[in-house]
């Protein structure tokens, strides 16, 4: 048995146990011996770096995967799930980390999926159905959309939402909570930490996997660190530091990180600027002007649905742009689509990977050479040496965990898979480089990994454009934020005057004179 | 530490606007037909006289039937390329029992249809359970049962037309109310329960759920194979449906009947507006799309088309009417 | 105007003998020019719909006669006596409807064509000729459930057992070149002592006959039906033994002219009008 | 997205291990192949004597040349079912310049084959185009394609049969090579070099990528629209040679060939394990599909079954064969 163990303290009355779980897929262990107690009404956090095997724990506790050896009891009962059905039937919910909607049924219709309120007829009681969806919405915060809008129209944050509100329609003895953070702004962290609180004074277990430790020190009452399958250590929260967890989860310590302590990279020559250039979604005729500059790392913050997504998607004409102009390197560029615009020398990486950054079901070396496929093949014909080799050097600048080139992109964890997308951009050397939400669920490690690699590339000359939603991410990467609301820039602000309160007052204001008339 | 959000109040006007957009969904192919209706009439001279439109209803009925059936197949992603092959099999099945002597006519219908019905249903399931339980494309296994239900049809009848029902029953299939023929109100009551159905009843929802994300489904902890025989099996019943009308029509129940009668209510499916890959899409826009294709049939001859034109000519028309349905949803959307 | 309407009612025009009947028509018509014609054609063979749909278009624009071939003998009969109790005129040509349905359904209707089982017992019997007692014979069958094509076998049947053929085996190829190709060969795998081929209908002929090309076996001799223009060729290199003619362009012109007689006052027609067959064998392409 | 024991394999990847996978996957249908073979060899008498033998690979042929272009269209997510008709047209204009008089046969041959291929590609190209610049379903566009195609060929004609093409391009169509017909050779180079496209080049890879995740493929600066013209093209290409094999096979040309061809080809693709939603599958795959087909419809007549019992088998062995692939699949993942 592992010599880890000894750290896990034990429950007196554990609801879920889970007793050295083991699981591999082909050649890579997923799991490999994880052992677990969740009292009742206990908040427990999951962490570990990408590809720890969190989510692949969670879906065997929800019979998704069938776990090679190991035993769970639940309730003091054998537990061995072979549907989600059975999962639930025993009282457990979960959202898990990739999106399960329906894009074209209802909000409330995905809310509901589980248990479509109806009458004997079997007729769905749809008034019934949108009231209470709209008051589950509104429990977490979510008051800006209809529960009648088709998910389809819904921005990825709000997805996640609906899908905390879908597991929270039933009563459950087990909640389960794979990074629902990772796309909320801390409103609705707020509120949905609020309502775990309520879980867990009426007595329901919460299992909760975040890559950020402040929020598990926040809300939890004990952690469990993942490493390589296994579990390492298991505490109560205030028996731990932030230092200690993260010495576990990486095996050794952290490099104290990240601060931006060299000037900045940004010189004068600025590669991309935008007058009055407008999408098909802005509402505004002058639509948004700014300038990016070779070397510089230009953030834009903004509130959840402030338009972010939308201008980086016309900049790289993955929509066709409506008016205004688009300058590279000082001279007009008309970008029609995206290959005009990677042809300009420009990069995007998307901010929902498996809809559009991913082939999953193709190899990972398949991926990485998506955009620059005339660098890995002659003649139009593919030299896979080539491809594989590519792809392994960039796995390594990128610490990519994977199994090898040849291993589909599906066979990755979320974090690993983040960094399958960002090397197909770095693959195709582009000289500016659109980011999306670039360390979604990537781990605390990694994420120092891309920053420093960001950095790396400004230095290099690289123009970097950078949207995220976690504020700190943006101060200690950016030369310059610039704040959207309601599809504006309504201020920028220069390194020297970064700061949290002057940011929000920024996002805020838009959005007071917007609702204000 | 993350953004936080003002959140504005929601918007309740914005329902209507989606009931509206639904509504120009379906109108989309909705102008199509309008239009070919307009120079139909405007070019041919019994385009709208009542007795052409009653013939034009009860040509579009089988079709239509067989469609309202495959729209709950495509709905969940599936398709079923064995309607034609199953409708010749429920009627020689009805037919049998149709023509069995000392019957009264209320009893041979009602086995009759009973049988045909049941056939349907039975073949609809086998390719429901095939498809769902070993996780195959509904493609190759409806295929497969194309030629199982065509071969067992030739089989059964050894190649031999049946033919003599009852007078009463046959009368019923030409049978008009106010010149409406009175299989096409049965065809419209069949479209008004699976609207109602698929729009208004938790299976339906689950149906639409399925062709959305069948893993999403599944994790809600439901049943795939459930539904996904049940959307199959419908098929089947309505295929026999279909069957016991051609034999009020026709009078005859032929082994080789419905050869390729399965594109046609593909075509009326998804002209409709259902996508072929699932989850969207209504039972009116089924309507619709089959009476495109019915007055186009009726009307390229009265339009005094050589044969071999007017098969060129529908299928420009096919291509024509999809477009404008998109061209109008750009439009729209725009 | 007034001059008097007829509707021709005809099978899938798509093939060599339906079309030159539809010109033999259009030719006889401008000829007449004392009628108008109206024609429709079906989709496919198995295409009933179509043909009910078109009697029934012609019953709604009350045209003074409907000539129809058939595609199913059972199935057009309670149409047709709907046109009759609408008083118009109706000639069945091509394919006869069924004796038991017309009596099932009070229909008395004479039929106006050509028998196809006759005509098949004359190929069969030319091939019988030339293969004597005891020949093995296989038949290549159209469309099973085709009323033409039941009556062929039929006829291929009598010739057999008037001549004392032996039948090994018979298979459908749907009238098609390629199935009767592939169907074909793999027959004469099965039975290589095969020495004579009854296609019912000449496009199967012509693909039985490239599978003996390919197989090297000018032994076996093969007849066909209806005398299409691609084989002449064959007839003529002696390939195909003989087929039947059943002068389709012609047939659905007499059949006009017996209704438009009927329309004009003349005595009902009764029983069958046999119209004319012939065998067709290399004697006569030369 | 979730993640379980039956994750799609690669497919467009030389990893060592991959590529053994790989080779398993095929071999699953080959495994049903070898069943077939053995239950038809063991059961019949003539089935593996060298001349059923080369008459087999006669009757696969056009199907595999046909279901070769259709692996292209079905790797990108689409479908085709327009080649029988397109087949037909093919024919007849390719016929058409194939007997023109005062030609040397060599010009009449060269001609005609690029008349034939032409009007494949040009069908094609239109069913390619109208699909990706309007985002239709290929079913539908190809469905009036269909029409289209097979009235152009009636009208062109006239409903007539073309025939008496040069003796020698005729003897062409039945000539051996040890046995091996030279036509099946000819579609065996064609799989090896739709094989080699589709997994060594970029093109191919492309291909792939636009079955799983088009919207990916778009982001990493591709045109959509050229790849899924050239996939439809391809397809059409085929078509026009597969007319050529037909016409030296038989002989005539005629606008009502290859009725239901369509179904035939993608049933060898999807026996075949490609995936009919896209980006998962292989042309060796069509080719060992396209052999079950072949091998089925040849041995049940050795076995002396009825045509209808024939067809009834049919369906039920094809169904039996996609379920060995799956049940093997199952057996090796777990
Ligand atoms: N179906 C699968 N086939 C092969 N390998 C898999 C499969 N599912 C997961 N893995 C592997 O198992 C390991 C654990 O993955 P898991 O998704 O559980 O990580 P995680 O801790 O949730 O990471 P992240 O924080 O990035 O979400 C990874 O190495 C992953 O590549
Ligand atoms: N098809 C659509 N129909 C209606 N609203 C839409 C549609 N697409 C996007 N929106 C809305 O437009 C707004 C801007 O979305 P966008 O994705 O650009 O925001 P963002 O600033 O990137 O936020 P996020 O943090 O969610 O990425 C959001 O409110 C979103 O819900
Ligand atoms: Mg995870
Ligand atoms: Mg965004």
């Amino acid at each position: 048995m592992n010599t880890n163990l000894a750290h896990v303290d034990s429950v007196a009355q554990p609801l879920l146990e889970l007793h050295d779980i083991r699981k591999r897929f082909g050649g890579t262990v997923a799991l490999a011996g994880v052992t677990l107690s969740v009292a009742p009404g206990e908040v427990h956090g999951l962490i570990g770096e990408n590809g720890a095997g969190k989510s692949t724990l969670i879906k065997v506790l929800c019979g998704i995967v069938k776990p090679d050896s190991g035993a769970i009891t639940l309730a003091g009962e054998a537990y061995a799930p072979h549907t989600p059905r059975d999962a639930k039937a025993r009282g457990l919910q979960v959202v898990h980390q990739e999106f399960n909607l329906l894009p074209f049924l209802s909000v409330a219709e995905n809310i509901f999926i589980e248990h479509l309120p109806r009458n004997a007829l079997g007729v769905v009681k749809r008034r019934d159905m949108n009231t209470r969806a709209r008051t589950a919405l509104d429990a977490i915060g979510l008051k800006d959309i209809d529960v009648r809008w088709p998910v389809e129209r819904l921005g990825i944050a709000h997805r996640q939402l609906v899908e905390v509100a879908r597991a929270l329609m039933t009563e459950s003895r087990v909640l389960i909570l794979d990074e629902p953070t990772a796309t909320l702004t801390s409103r609705e962290t707020e509120r949905l930490f609020a309502i775990i609180d309520d879980l867990r004074r009426r007595g329901v277990s919460i299992i909760f996997v975040s890559h950020h430790l402040d929020e598990v020190f926040k809300l939890c009452d004990r952690v469990t660190v993942l490493r390589n399958g296994e579990t390492v250590t298991s505490r109560r929260i205030g028996e731990t530091t932030q230092d200690e967890l993260v010495r576990a989860m990486v095996g050794q310590q952290l490099q104290k990180e990240m601060t931006h302590s060299i000037g900045s990279s940004a010189r004068s020559e600025t590669v991309l600027s935008l007058v009055n250039f407008r999408h098909a979604q802005s509402p505004h005729e002058d639509g948004i002007s700014f300038d990016l500059h070779k070397g510089e790392i230009l953030g834009i913050a903004g509130l959840v649905g402030s338009g972010r997504t939308e201008l980086l998607r016309a900049i790289f004409a993955a929509e066709p742009p409506l008016s205004g102009t688009l300058m590279r390197d000082g001279k007009p560029a008309a970008l029609r689509s995206p290959r005009d615009a990677i042809r300009a020398g420009i990069g995007f990486v998307t901010e929902d990977r498996k809809e559009e950054g991913l082939i999953l079901s193709m190899p990972i070396a398949a991926n990485v050479t998506m955009a620059s496929l005339a660098d890995v093949s002659r003649a139009g014909l593919l030299d896979q040496r080539a491809e594989n080799a590519l792809t392994e050097k960039l796995g390594a600048d990128l610490k990519l965990k994977y199994g090898g080139p040849g291993k589909n992109a599906a066979t990755l964890s979320g974090g690993n898979q983040q960094k399958v997308v960002l090397a197909k951009w770095l693959a195709r050397k582009p000289e500016i480089l659109l980011l999306d939400e670039p360390t979604r669920g990537v781990d605390v490690g990694a994420k120092a990994e891309i920053y420093a690699l960001i950095r790396r590339l400004a230095e290099r000359g690289l123009a970097l454009l950078v949207v995220s939603s976690e504020l700190p991410e943006l101060m200690t990467l950016c030369d310059r934020i610039m704040v959207m609301s309601q599809h504006r820039i309504v201020g920028s602000l220069p390194r020297a005057e970064f700061s949290e309160e002057k940011i929000l007052t920024y996002a805020y204001q838009g959005e007071k004179r917007q609702t204000g008339h | 530490m993350q953004l936080d959000e003002n959140l504005p109040t929601a918007t309740a006007t914005a329902a209507p606007a989606v009931s509206m957009k639904l509504l120009l969904r379906d109108a989309g192919i909705g102008i199509a037909l309008v239009l070919l209706i307009l120079f139909f009439a405007l070019t041919t001279d019994h385009f709208l006289s009542p007795n052409n439109i009653s013939n034009i209803l009860t040509q579009i009925t089988i079709n239509l039937i067989l469609a309202i059936g495959m729209t709950f197949v495509i709905l969940i992603g599936g398709i079923d390329l064995s309607v034609g092959s199953m409708l010749a099999f429920c009627a020689v099945v009805g037919g049998s029992v149709l023509t069995i002597p000392d019957l009264s006519v209320f009893q041979a219908v009602s086995l009759a249809t009973l049988a045909a019905v049941g056939t349907g249903a039975l073949c609809g399931f086998l390719n429901g359970w095939i498809s769902a339980f070993w996780g195959l494309p509904s493609f190759i296994v409806t295929l497969g049962m194309l030629n199982i239900a065509r071969g067992a049809a030739l089989q059964v009848t050894d190649a031999r037309t049946i033919y003599s029902f009852p007078p009463s029953f046959n009368a019923f299939g030409s049978q008009m109310i106010y010149g409406v023929p009175v299989v096409f109100l049965i065809a419209l009551a069949l479209v008004a329960i699976a609207w109602f159905v698929l729009s208004k009843t938790v299976f339906g929802r689950l149906l639409y759920g399925i062709g959305n994300n069948e893993e999403a489904v599944r994790l809600a902890g439901h049943s795939l194979m459930t539904y996904k025989i049940a959307a199959f099996t419908i098929a089947g019943v309505l295929v026999g449906i279909a069957a016991m009308v051609y034999m009020a029509r026709l009078n005859i129940a032929s082994p080789i009947i419905g050869i390729g009668f399965e594109l046609n209510a593909i075509a009326a499916v998804i002209i409709g507006g259902t996508s072929l890959s699932g989850g969207r899409g209504s039972v009116i826009g089924t309507l619709l799309g089959a009476c495109i294709i019915g007055v186009l049939a009726n009307g390229l001859i009265l339009f005094g088309l050589s044969d071999f034109m007017r098969q060129l000519i529908t299928g420009v028309v096919i291509i024509l009417a999809v477009i404008i349905d998109k061209y109008r949803e750009r439009i729209t959307a725009a | 105007a007034d001059k008097p309407v007829v509707g021709l009612v005809m099978k899938s025009l798509a093939n060599d003998f339906f079309k030159n009947m539809l010109e033999g028509a259009e030719a006889h018509a401008k000829k007449r020019g004392d009628y108008e014609l109206k024609a429709i054609g079906m989709q496919n063979e198995t295409d009933f719909e179509s043909q009910l749909n078109g009697v029934e278009n012609f019953i709604t624009q009350g045209v003074d006669a409907i000539v129809i071939a058939p595609a199913d003998s059972r199935a057009m009969v309670a149409p047709l006596k709907k046109a009759i109790d609408a008083g118009i005129t109706v000639v069945n040509f091509d394919v006869s409807l069924d004796e038991q349905a017309k009596k099932d359904a009070g229909l008395d209707l004479a039929f106006v064509g050509p028998d196809n089982r006759g005509g098949a017992k004359l190929a069969g019997e030319s091939l019988a000729k030339a293969l004597g007692e005891g020949g093995k014979v296989v038949i290549i069958e159209g469309n099973p459930g085709a009323d033409n094509a039941a009556q062929r076998k039929l006829g291929f049947e009598d010739a057999i057992a008037a001549g004392k053929l032996n039948l090994l085996d018979s298979r459908t190829a749907h009238w098609e070149t390629e199935e009767a190709n592939s169907v074909f060969s793999t027959m004469l795998t099965a039975h290589p002592d095969i020495q004579g081929v009854m296609a019912a209908n000449d496009s199967m002929a012509i693909g039985v006959i490239k599978a003996l090309d390919a197989a090297g076996r000018p032994d076996i001799k093969v007849v066909g039906f209806d005398n299409v223009s691609a084989v002449q060729p064959l007839l003529k290199e002696g390939k195909l033994l003989a087929t039947v003619d059943q002068f389709g362009s012609q047939m659905a012109s007499d059949a006009i002219d017996k209704a438009l007689a009927v329309v004009g006052g003349g005595p009902k027609l009764e029983g069958w009008v046999k119209t004319d067959i012939k065998l067709v064998t290399t004697d006569d392409v030369k």
